[in-house]
């Protein structure tokens, strides 16, 4: 597909043109909760969520350099939301669907690795049965995500088989680059690579001449890029490849290592719900007999009643089993079935766990110590 | 003699000695302590059964876990005797576990930290700047002879001016401050799970018949969960906040926590884990209780 | 694409039975016709029945498919779905998503002898293939049925085991865990009508290994508590029929039924969508501790 | 209800939630029913053994289910068919009445009392009482206005 380029100082100009065209623009902005009323001198922890651009002058919230704590998974698959309203009246019962609302949308900032999530997720909601919720809003979002100049300690991307930079999965890439690499990133390489994104960039640049000279021809930029993310990948801390993962899980499932790794784990489901590819929910009604609502809710394999049986029998009674779960169903489980593991290295769940266990480190050990014992058994052979 | 600064590296190796002979002579099963984690500064929870791993213990200003949640959960309560390292906010946790009879006071040993407070993201907790707990109490073993020195203590809790602020306003502005912040509670119970007082096999959260808290994270459901979460603490809370902590959306339990807390203090002047013998407040009467509020 | 797959279906319940003290069967039949027609399912898969304002539980599907116009449901009252299903009288409406999950292997049962193992409740998915297969009968070869309970009072569709103990094309041994008094284990041991045996008392592999049944160009089908699978898998083993011609049907925990909500994943397979029958050799290469 | 629309703005009618001890509380409003003592209809009383079995979870699933008020009582201290039941409730009202309001939700609309089985009157004029303060303080629209997702 086609590439641009676009100078940093016009990229709000490119935002004013997004809103215009009436798209919802949704970004990371910094929210420091309860700005509202004259609470604003509570000291609360500023975190950093993806959440809608309503209008012209609340573009300079947007935070371009800083890593969000929640994934974007929120806006294909929200915390909870209704699937079915019923009435349920003496004369019988009237089910109406719920149409998700989706509005064409253009999601600025999100990761290579969180656009990569929402291809996983992708995979999941349409394998035999579609859900229409996650795909309708997928399909009306124009993901333009955001190429990592500096990852952080905790991210593992290139484990998974990504990169800082990786296109799969994002409609549009923007690479902040520098010209002939000074330090300071001034502009971005724009790599169009889907169909959606090209019908985005058309729709903008079609309309008004002013933005045509913003974005100039990137060609010559991709040279660059290509220096520019392998040395982006040496910086990265953990660079384990963890390509021959499933082997090494089927043979540790039994092993006590996996009970020994996971003690500290609490079972709370904070890793779950920051998660870009983590999907399981639960369905519940809320609302009388009379009338209500089917919710579905986010759900976390690590609270102990996930499994629990009507009958009381849990397969999952210890907690370490739960994180074996975790751990099973994204390296192992479902690159069985969907080619690619369901983690996409972006390390949210070690930085928001309240006692850092940590998937990355989980697997490294399991793959070290089953490396020893290999070379044990060769010793003895 | 008292100080102000403390020598990491001694304590440390102190943990490490007295852990050692305690596993050897099997006075206790498994010391809960602070390791290395993945993230460098982070030191993470660790637990150590045999004596040749004790130099995997570690002890620096980082380590601000209370690790007394552990001594219920079903994994490690069935290792008893165990031994635990406790600062002095910890130590009221396990007093806490232990006038509620959780855990029997021979069963654990707490080898207790001088503290002049930790550091979480790099800066002091509100908890810690007027402790009153730096010099631990009630513990098995204090482990250094140092004393911090305690005695410039600031009179007035950090989150005062918060307290303040919200005292403040009037009914439905605090109810609008509360519905903002449990609006984006997304019920990961991190908040349930961390704390080492809601040792409940099945939560009141996690009961259907009946549904008393509706599981969906919205307004009315968030409402009721933080509300009958913070109530069923009151009078037990220690303060040690790690429910603020790890709350991934930052929601102020702190502050809740903090305002049950003075009450408990100033209707029965209790202040919880400080005492074995002193029972939680709610689980005892006084006839001379006050009743004006009542018709 | 837009086709909402969380809209449960409308049935109406046309019948009751009490079962047990805590177990009921409801019939129900759809209310527009042309999903009524369009409906098909194979003995086996299993649905989500909604009592509107508690929520949606999984049960098999009870009844046999060769039994037109209406679906069966045999659900033990345990949470509060089933409770308020519990509730619900004749003509009340049911919301029914489904059928979902793989079947019993019908087609290779054909010619085959088949011994039928259920335990308490989980006689239900197999009356839908038994009443299937005796609807067919003769495609089949022996068949043998072998039901358990706690107690008497515990064994559901009694009548029907007493239809069944009458055929003479079947051999029925029914067994309970424990019976009260001398009493009752005489009433219970004496044979009721013709060729039928008496009641035995005895957990299910015990009585299995005292059958000691001829397991040649045998098919056992087996379903039960998760504890009761266990041994009798073991024993059926012991007793020499090889672990391909054991099929069983697992009742996980369920929630949406199409392979998304992740609650019934074991190893790399989802209960609900490459279940719940398997063979005892598929569930060889799943990880035991994780059941 | 066969008020027209318009009137009903005027006139809001306080749905009050009253969770009393089966001993004292409701002995006593059976006695101001039997001597016909007149008091508001908008309460509906719910039958609690002791004031010890009051749970916060009770006062929120009134309040969440459309309750403007609610009125929890029982025996007078030391009257207690189980001795103690109403002391720990004393306790546990009073930090219950100081979260409530530290949420923001107004003490007028929280009521607690004793009435034993001789104070018919007293439970009347306690309703009135109550119900006319809610008055004032118009429908709970906070609690009610929380929505489910």
């Amino acid at each position: 597909m086609k590439n641009y380029q676009l100078s940093a100082k016009d990229l709000a100009a490119f935002f004013e043109k997004v809103l215009s065209n009436n798209l919802r623009l949704i970004a990371p902005i910094k929210v420091k909760q309860n700005e509202s009323q004259n609470v604003t001198k509570l000291k609360n922890k500023a975190h950093i969520l993806f959440r809608e651009i309503p209008s012209k002058d609340d573009l300079k919230n947007i935070v371009i350099d800083a890593y969000t704590d929640m994934s974007a998974k929120e806006i294909f698959f929200p915390r909870s939301e209704p699937v079915i309203e019923y009435t349920n009246k003496k004369s019988g019962v009237v089910i109406k669907d719920i149409d998700p609302q989706a509005k064409e949308t253009v999601l600025f900032g999100a990761r290579p690795c969180d656009a990569f999530g929402f291809s996983l997720l992708e995979r999941l909601f349409s394998w035999d049965y579609d859900d229409p919720f996650f795909l309708k809003r997928r399909e009306k979002t124009t993901v333009i995500s955001l190429g990592c100049t500096s990852p952080l300690e905790s991210c593992f991307c290139t484990s998974v088989g990504l990169s800082p930079m990786n296109t799969e999965g994002s409609d549009i890439l923007f690479t902040p680059m520098s010209n002939n690499n000074n330090d300071k990133e001034d502009r971005y390489l724009v790599e169009v690579i889907t169909p959606r994104g090209e019908k985005l960039i058309e729709s903008i640049i079609g309309i008004s001449s002013d933005l045509k000279n913003i974005f100039t021809e990137g060609n010559s930029l991709v040279q660059a890029k290509a220096a520019f993310e392998n040395k982006v990948k040496e910086q990265m801390k953990r660079k384990e490849d963890f390509k021959d993962i499933t082997e090494i899980l089927k043979y540790k499932f039994d092993d006590s290592q996996l009970e020994s790794e996971t003690y500290r784990c609490l079972g709370c489901g904070v890793c779950s719900m920051v998660c870009p590819t983590c999907h399981c929910f639960d369905i519940v009604d809320e609302g009388e007999a009379s009338h209500g609502y089917r919710m579905k809710n986010w759900d976390s394999c690590s609270f102990a009643l996930f499994t629990k049986h009507g009958g009381g029998h849990n397969p999952r009674d210890m907690q370490f089993k739960r994180c074996r779960q975790r751990y099973m169903h994204k390296l192992h489980y479902y690159r069985e079935k969907f080619a690619d593991a369901l983690c996409v290295g972006c390390g949210r769940c070690v930085k928001a766990c309240p006692v850092n266990l940590d998937i990355y480190s989980v697997v490294y050990n399991l793959k070290k110590a089953y490396a020893n014992n290999k070379n044990k058994e060769d010793k003895e052979k | 003699m008292t100080t102000t600064n403390i020598n990491y590296s001694d304590l440390q190796q102190e943990i490490r000695d007295l852990s050692k002979d305690l596993l050897e002579s099997k006075k206790v099963n498994i010391v809960i302590g602070y390791g290395a984690g993945p993230l460098n500064e982070k030191p993470i929870p660790t637990f150590i059964t045999n004596a040749a791993d004790v130099d995997r213990l570690l002890y620096n200003e980082h380590c601000y876990h209370n690790l007394s949640v552990y001594l219920t959960k079903a994994e490690i309560r069935p290792k008893a005797p165990w031994a635990i390292v406790v600062k002095g906010c910890d130590a009221r946790s396990i007093v806490g576990l232990v006038v509620e009879n959780q855990i029997k006071r021979e069963d654990v040993f707490t080898i207790g930290m001088p503290c002049n407070g930790v550091k979480i993201e790099g800066n002091l907790p509100s908890k810690c700047v007027n402790c009153t707990v730096k010099n631990p109490a009630n513990v098995s073993k204090v482990v250094s002879s140092i004393k911090i020195d305690s005695s410039a203590i600031i009179e007035q809790h950090p989150l005062h001016q918060d307290m303040e602020m919200l005292n403040k306003m009037s009914a439905e502005e605090r109810f609008q401050f509360w519905k903002n912040e449990f609006d984006r509670c997304i019920r990961c119970y991190a908040c349930r799970q961390i704390c080492p007082h809601c040792f409940c096999n099945t939560c009141i959260a996690e009961k259907s018949t009946p549904q008393w808290i509706s599981t969906t994270p919205g307004s009315r459901g968030n409402f009721a969960w933080n509300a009958i979460r913070a109530f069923h603490l009151v009078g037990r809370c220690v303060e040690c906040m790690e429910c603020s902590r790890s709350c991934p959306m930052g929601i102020r339990l702190d502050l809740l926590n903090h305002y049950l807390a003075e009450e408990v203090k100033n209707s029965y002047n209790f202040i919880s884990g400080m005492d074995f013998e002193q029972k939680p407040p709610l689980t005892t009467y006084n006839l001379k209780d006050n009743q004006d509020f009542i018709k | 694409m837009c086709k909402n797959i969380y809209r449960p279906m409308l049935t109406k319940i046309i019948s009751i039975f009490d079962e047990t003290k805590d177990t009921r069967t409801l019939r129900l039949e759809f209310c527009d016709q042309a999903e009524k027609d369009a409906f098909s399912f194979k003995a086996g898969q299993f649905g989500l029945y909604s009592a509107f304002g508690s929520g949606e539980a999984v049960f098999c599907i009870s009844s046999s498919p060769t039994k037109k116009g209406y679906i069966e449901c045999t659900f033990k009252k345990i949470g509060k779905v089933t409770a308020s299903l519990r509730n619900l009288d004749i003509g009340d409406v049911v919301g029914f998503r489904g059928a979902y999950g793989n079947h019993f292997p019908i087609d290779n049962l054909k010619g085959k002898n088949l011994l039928f193992i259920g335990g308490g409740i989980g006689l239900a998915p197999l009356r839908s293939l038994i009443d299937n297969v005796l609807d067919l009968r003769s495609e089949f070869a022996k068949v043998t049925i072998l039901c358990g309970a706690r107690s008497i009072s515990d064994f559901i569709y009694k009548d029907q085991i007493k239809e069944w103990e009458g055929r003479s094309d079947l051999t029925l041994v029914k067994t309970v865990d424990a019976v009260a008094n001398s009493q009752e284990e005489s009433e219970w041991k004496m044979a009721t009508s013709g060729h039928a045996t008496g009641g035995r008392i005895g957990l299910i592999p015990k009585i299995l290994s005292e059958m000691n049944p001829n397991l040649t160009d045998t098919l056992a089908i087996v379903c039960g508590p998760p504890i009761m699978i266990k041994f009798t898998l073991q024993e059926l083993e012991k007793l020499g029929l090889p672990a391909a011609r054991i099929i069983t049907t697992l009742e996980n925990r369920m929630k949406c039924g199409f392979g998304k909500c992740g609650r019934c994943n074991i190893g790399p397979i989802y209960i609900c969508k490459e279940g719940p029958v398997f063979t005892a050799e598929e569930l060889k290469n799943l990880p035991a501790s994780d059941f | 209800m066969s008020k027209n629309k318009t009137e009903l703005k005027t006139e809001f009618e306080p749905r009050i939630i009253a969770f009393v001890c089966q001993w004292c509380t409701y002995t006593g409003a059976d006695l101001a029913g039997t001597s016909r003592i007149q008091y508001a209809p908008n309460v509906r009383i719910i039958k609690l053994p002791c004031t010890g079995r009051i749970d916060v979870h009770f006062i929120l699933k009134a309040f969440e289910q459309g309750a403007d008020g609610v009125i929890v009582s029982g025996c007078h201290p030391g009257d207690c068919h189980y001795t103690s039941g109403n002391y720990y409730a004393r306790r546990r009202f009073e930090m219950f009445k100081n979260m409530m309001n530290f949420l923001g939700i107004d003490e007028k609309r929280l009521q607690f009392a004793w009435v034993s089985a001789a104070e018919g009157r007293k439970w009347g004029s306690l309703v009135d009482e109550v119900t006319n303060n809610v008055r004032a303080l118009g429908p709970f629209d906070n609690y009610k206005s929380l929505k489910i997702f």
